[in-house]
């Protein structure tokens, strides 16, 4: 029998703060840069900013880039890209319309098989980055072009020339499940507080807003299932192995190949999943949706602590940096600048709303 | 180049079953040959010493072995079928454990997370099955503790690990998983002379249990300490196959340099290094 | 007859799409062969190459639209050059004589804002926001500096970018922090117009006049619904028709019309609305 | 003395065709897709696109991009990105103009002043990145936005309100420098190729190429510089070393910081130097110029064989990478394919360039 | 712990002048104690042997030697004068040469390429001053064969060496360019026996020629067959210092394993591991 170490308590180690322990953690270095933007506003912006209806008003982009920051940033933490997903919304789209306008399906039926194709492209992705050993980023950047251009063609061909297909919201109405992936839940709660003088109204005794946006809904709930996956999950433990060194991974025994397909059809779907909600919302999709959603979403998941790399960063941080992203891009419109300045502003804010984040977490877990 | 009486090309252990049976394996690298027609096997209960310089071919054959590596020619037999591992994680669950000379790790995750890797412990079950922390940190420390090292924390990222910390935790997680075969890959090489002593004693006690080992080392007194079997391989060919009593420390060093003259040194080290 | 049609804008873009099939159907109907190309982005050096691409194929002619006289004049000077007829549309009325150019198609977009500018103040708006979703694109920037003008009230230009969303949660912001703000102008009809009818909307106000550049089919519902106050409508079919049809017939027996055509602006409103909205579901208006 | 092994030939190496060498070298693998690009316009456009003026055609669009590229690759192996080198285009544009037409700079003025403020600010995006840390996709992103929008303000103050500087080519017209950077290089020699009548000629006698566009000069040029600094020199030594393990390099005496803050300039200075000849060539700038360059830029640099993980690439690969990427773009107006496919087509033809280049590649060399 | 009469702490070896004096080391990760007051010397000549358990803090103290790390407190002299530096390349500007644990190596470029690092030889002057590849090529093979390793061709990348081959190269690499200290944290730890005795008279050799060496090793014997002086580490401190002959390798190895009790195995190792 081999000679055990006693177990006791180490002398080489000192006391830690519970503030250090949380600050450790990837998912709330974020959190630092939503207070300091926060701020930010409360001083310069319109204090239409943060009343109820404001909030939405920022919180609803927000959670519509969220929903694919937070699919990319899982799939940059399992070390590929997808920069595919914003031409998948468009794609998605297309093909959501169709589908509902055209073949007049039902959502219970439409829905699904949307995502199936969308899951389909995502595994063609993932099945031509692993076969061939190209960089992902270069595969999918071929999916950017290939979808974009499919979507146009697609539209032109079931629209008879357009680039708009109109009629979705038409076609979607009465349909049960229209209520889970459009417009606003808890209207029953939000009407009960308007009359309660909870909230604000209009002064036909409407509430002001009329419930939370679905979008934002899907967003916290997808937030909380992709942070318990990754760290309270086996498949998060294989995620962030294919990332940190897909070769000593495989050599430990993660199925690797699997993990990166099923990441890159979560993308896919993802960006399908804002397809539908959007096209419901808006009841018409067109060539141009999407556009470079697939680098904002790459920006969301670097904001939120992930490593270009892979194997490090966190589903919360994503969420946050979703919302440092369209806090700053709508928040400058309640402000005074001038709008000219608006890159300038949204530029440097979201340095300093980073780098704010690095300096707190180094300040207080002593890093360095 | 010594080729005495006591050494025989591949013979098996006192004609027991193999476990595992590599017989005349290639591999190429491009226009790198690293291994040219080699033959091994190892038995349940044997800890088989696989010896030879640098640049032998020694952690090539393990990984075919292991699955890693497709070899280029010849064939692995597993219990007498003849089988080719098509990932390492087939092979793992065959039942053979790896402690790779690389380690096989993620610097940036934490020593549990690294322990249990491709293997985690779950609770709960349908969609409330989840990984089972608590039990993978409490077990991580107590095979840590056994090997001779007390963490700190099991949450540490293996990356800030001093080397051989990093090393006894390749080796407790090979240990703990090896169900049939343990391949070690020069697993002591980074560790502190307790460290060590630990792990030659644990190959000792698994190998009583019924489990072959394949233990590579360039240390022959190790080798010599736990080893059944010693199969020298030189430029990626065998030299030959030794059992143990058979052969002593100083023909075994000359053999695994390869039949080359060694530099002089002060008489302190005795004859081995 | 071969035509060649360079156009700024993309093949993608709903306003373009329009364009490109007004080309196709004169291609059909005058039995020329036509192309229809465009950079990926609005990139005046990429256009000039694009348009070095045509002029090296030495077709029977040439369409161009000139959003900038300077970067794309040395290219259209070359084709003028090579003996290719050419015929510039949408933008660019200023500089196409200079150029060679035999005549243009097109409207001109600053007085197009200024029309627009002019019927809002005469509606009763008292203070503007110009939605641009691609500042820095002269055309764009051209129909706010028009709209200042004609509007003569304040204005103030808010930038986006190509996404829906963002479009309705700004014009959202800009309305809720500056109450006086009563009139919204938006330079894409699916981009900007159809969010901000229902940014507008969502706000519960009714006092807000909405119009939009170009046109689309949700847009121009909202302007028959009372919605949004009118869409600018400039033909851009014709843009795309008429250039070919020309150059075909000049091909075929060397006629030409002596001077530009004037395609647009028409202000499309709520009387008209309906008749249009099936054209547009079409891609003709 | 160490004994020392003797010198011999070693057994266990198997002999190696020329060819199997050639194509080990990174900078030989994009070749194979030149080859493929080319084969199939030979097969599919019109014959214009091969003559001397098409060829001229799509060179000069690649150059432009390809500066670009071999800058970015440069960075790429060196482990970092630059996201604002597409603003940088417009930024730098807009100092040219003012600095050529506002304040009247002859271009010998002109020129080392621009690019001394294009290298300041790569200065400053490399000093940010190594002062705080952080991935440099996420500084050079706020570069991005901040030099964009720097653009369109410096514009607009300048010219009074407009987005568009104009005036540049008569600013510059008969300055001494200006041939160097614009319009075509040895015109002389076409204009004698021309009357021998070996080249094309217009009706009227003058040649269809009038020379050869200065930025295809400037391109080649670069290209042969970069490749022989990452090949030959020990600054290439050091890029390679801190772009494969930044910390290592450190640890072996790599003065890493220096060598970051210097790409970081070349990058800006590559930038500048296309907004310098671009401009001179349009006469004017606007605030767009240049959007979406830096992500073709990092395009043309992966399809060149740069890995996005740093430490390996070459600048000839990037060179081939510009070449493959301008013959698909405009190369595709040559054929009769509609402009709807168009994107379709390009996003089809880079997949099918890089796995080209990777087969052959794997092929030839047996890896694997 | 073993606190004989042998040991004493931080004595200099006979009265010659250090090179390099640390004094006081201390030095923090965040909330983990690393070193915890660390006084140590060597002189021109001399073998000086780093000693102690896994996690000892061995690796951490001779990177604040060689400026990879900045030391929380204490001081360092260098040739008599206070210095800190600021970084690797000064540190290899004054002329300290390291052999880190990890190699320092990058993976994907050649071999020449990785023991040229930084310190590239070049021909030609102004603009047309160049890296002189075939020097470089030949200077490496050279040194690679006197260490005992016959490289097939100087451009295989590192990451496709064997792990003994990559160790020689850094180790050959360190000796070319080590002027006044050389500093080898376990460099022969995936060595071969004929490898590790070329090392081990390397030490030798280029002790001789008046450079000071720091070796790091877990290996009793190693130690005691090039040693001058002995610094036993433990948990971030120092236990003592002892002087060659006063200490044999029973004793030496008692105090590296922290004064912990060890596994017992077999006779076979005759009680040093
Ligand atoms: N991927 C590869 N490409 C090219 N050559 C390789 C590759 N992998 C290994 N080699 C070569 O094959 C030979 C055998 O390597 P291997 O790692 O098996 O040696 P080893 O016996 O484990 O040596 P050590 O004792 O030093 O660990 C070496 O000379 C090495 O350079
Ligand atoms: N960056 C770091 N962050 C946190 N802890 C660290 C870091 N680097 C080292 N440590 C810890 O400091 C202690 C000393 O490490 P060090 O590498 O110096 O040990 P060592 O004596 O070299 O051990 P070995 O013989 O195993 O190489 C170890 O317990 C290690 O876990
Ligand atoms: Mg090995
Ligand atoms: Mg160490």
């Amino acid at each position: 029998m081999a000679a055990e170490t006693e177990a006791h308590v180490d002398e080489r180690i000192r006391a830690e703060s519970v503030t250090t322990k949380l600050m450790k953690r990837p998912e709330l270095g974020a959190i630092g840069g939503v207070i300091l933007v926060t701020l930010f506003f409360l001083i310069t912006a319109d204090s239409a900013m943060f009343t109820l209806s404001g909030i939405m008003n920022f919180m609803t982009p927000a959670a519509q880039l969220g929903i694919l920051g937070i699919a990319a940033a899982m799939l940059m933490i399992g070390g590929e890209f997808d920069l595919s997903i914003g031409s998948m919304v468009a794609f998605a789209g297309m093909v959501f319309g169709v589908f509902t306008v055209n073949m007049g399906l039902p959502l219970i039926v439409a829905i699904p098989l949307t995502m199936l194709f969308a899951a389909l492209i995502g595994a063609v992705n993932g099945s031509i980055v692993l076969k061939t050993g190209l960089p992902s980023f270069i595969v999918t950047l071929a999916g950017l072009f290939i979808l974009r251009g499919a979507a146009l063609v697609g539209l032109k061909i079931f629209t008879g020339g357009s680039t708009q297909l109109r009629g979705v919201r038409d076609a979607v109405e009465g349909d049960w499940l229209a209520p889970i992936f459009s417009g606003e839940a808890f209207g029953g709660l939000f009407a009960w507080l308007a009359d309660a003088g909870l909230i604000e109204t209009f002064k036909n005794g409407t509430p002001k807003v009329p419930g939370i946006p679905v979008e934002i809904l899907w967003f916290i709930a997808l937030a909380l299932v992709a942070t318990y996956v990754l760290l309270r999950t086996p498949a998060g433990n294989w995620i962030f192995a294919t990332g940190g060194d897909s070769n000593a991974a495989t050599n430990s025994g993660v199925p690797v190949r699997r993990v990166k397909i099923s990441l890159f059809m979560l993308t896919a779907c993802a960006a399908a999943l804002v397809a539908i909600i959007t096209v419901i919302d808006a009841g018409s999709t067109d060539a141009r949706r999407g556009f470079m959603k697939e680098f904002e979403a790459i920006i969301t998941a670097v904001i939120g602590g992930c490593l270009l790399t892979g194997g490090y960063g966190s589903a919360i941080g994503a969420f946050f940096g979703a919302i440092i992203f369209g806090m700053v891009t709508i928040g400058l419109t309640y402000t005074d600048f001038d709008q000219d300045w608006f890159q300038i502003f949204l530029g440097g804010m979201l340095l300093l709303a980073v780098v704010f984040n690095n300096v707190i977490r180094k300040r207080v877990t002593g890093e360095r | 180049m010594t080729a005495d009486s006591t050494f025989h090309q591949g013979e098996t252990a006192k004609g027991a079953k193999p476990i595992i049976h590599m017989e005349g394996i290639k591999k190429h690298f491009g226009n790198v040959i690293a291994l040219n027609g080699v033959t091994f096997d190892v038995t349940p209960g044997e800890c088989h010493c696989l010896l030879g310089d640098n640049g032998a071919g020694k952690s090539t054959f393990i990984k075919t072995m292991s699955g890693v590596h497709k070899p280029t020619a010849g064939q692995i037999f597993f219990e007498g079928k003849p089988l080719s591992f098509d990932s390492p994680r087939e092979a793992m669950e065959a039942g053979i454990a790896t402690v790779f000379q690389d380690l096989a790790m993620i610097p940036l995750m934490s020593v549990t997370r690294n322990f249990f890797m491709g293997r985690e412990p779950t609770k709960g079950r349908g969609l409330a099955k989840r990984f089972d922390i608590d039990k993978a940190n409490e077990i991580t420390m107590e095979e840590m503790r056994r090997m001779g090292i007390n963490l700190r924390a099991p949450d540490q990222a293996v990356g800030t690990l001093s080397g051989g910390e990093r090393q006894t935790v390749a080796i407790a997680r090979a240990v703990y998983f090896g169900a049939k075969v343990l391949i070690l890959d020069e697993p002591t090489s980074a560790l502190g002379v307790r460290q060590t002593s630990n792990v030659l004693s644990t190959i000792d006690r698994v190998r009583k249990q019924g489990v072959g080992v394949v233990f590579i080392s360039h240390n022959v007194r190790h080798a010599l300490a736990v080893g059944d079997r010693f199969t020298v391989l030189n430029r990626g060919q065998t030299l030959g196959t030794a059992v143990r009593g058979e052969i002593d420390a100083a023909e075994l060093q000359d053999l695994m340099a390869g039949g080359q003259e060694m530099a002089q040194l002060e008489g302190s080290l005795g004859g081995t290094i | 007859a071969d035509i060649i049609v360079v156009a700024h804008g993309q093949a993608n873009d709903p306003f373009w799409s329009v364009v490109k099939n007004g080309v196709q159907k004169a291609g059909e109907d005058t039995g020329a062969n036509v192309e229809f190309r465009s950079p990926e982005t609005f990139d005046m050096v990429q256009m000039s190459q694009l348009i070095d691409a045509a002029v090296n194929q030495e077709p029977d002619g040439l369409v161009v639209s000139i959003p900038d006289g300077d970067a794309l004049g040395p290219s259209i000077e070359r084709a003028v050059a090579a003996g290719i007829p050419v015929i510039s549309m949408n933008s660019g009325s200023d500089v196409a004589a200079d150029l060679g150019v035999l005549l243009h198609v097109g409207q001109s977009e600053y007085d197009a804002g200024v029309a627009a500018g002019q019927k809002l103040a005469e509606m009763g708006g008292t203070k503007g926001i110009c939605v641009n979703q691609e500042v820095g694109n002269v055309a764009l920037d051209l129909r706010c500096e028009g709209f200042t003008e004609g509007f003569g009230q304040e204005v103030t230009v808010i930038p986006t970018q190509n996404d829906p969303t963002e479009v309705e949660s700004k014009v959202r912001a800009a309305l809720e922090s500056d109450p006086d703000v009563d009139t919204v102008l938006g330079l894409g009809a699916s981009l900007v117009g159809e969010p901000a009818v229902a940014a507008v909307k969502a706000l519960g106000r009714d006092d807000v006049l909405i119009a939009s550049f170009d046109l689309s089919a949700g847009f121009l519902q909202a302007v028959a619904d009372g919605d949004a106050a009118f869409a600018i409508d400039q033909k851009q079919f014709l843009q795309g028709y008429l250039p070919v049809a020309f150059l075909a017939l000049n091909a075929e027996y060397g006629l030409m019309p002596g001077g530009n055509v004037p395609s647009g602006p028409n202000l499309v409103t709520q009387d008209s609305a309906a008749q249009v909205i099936d054209l547009s579901a079409q891609g003709i208006r």
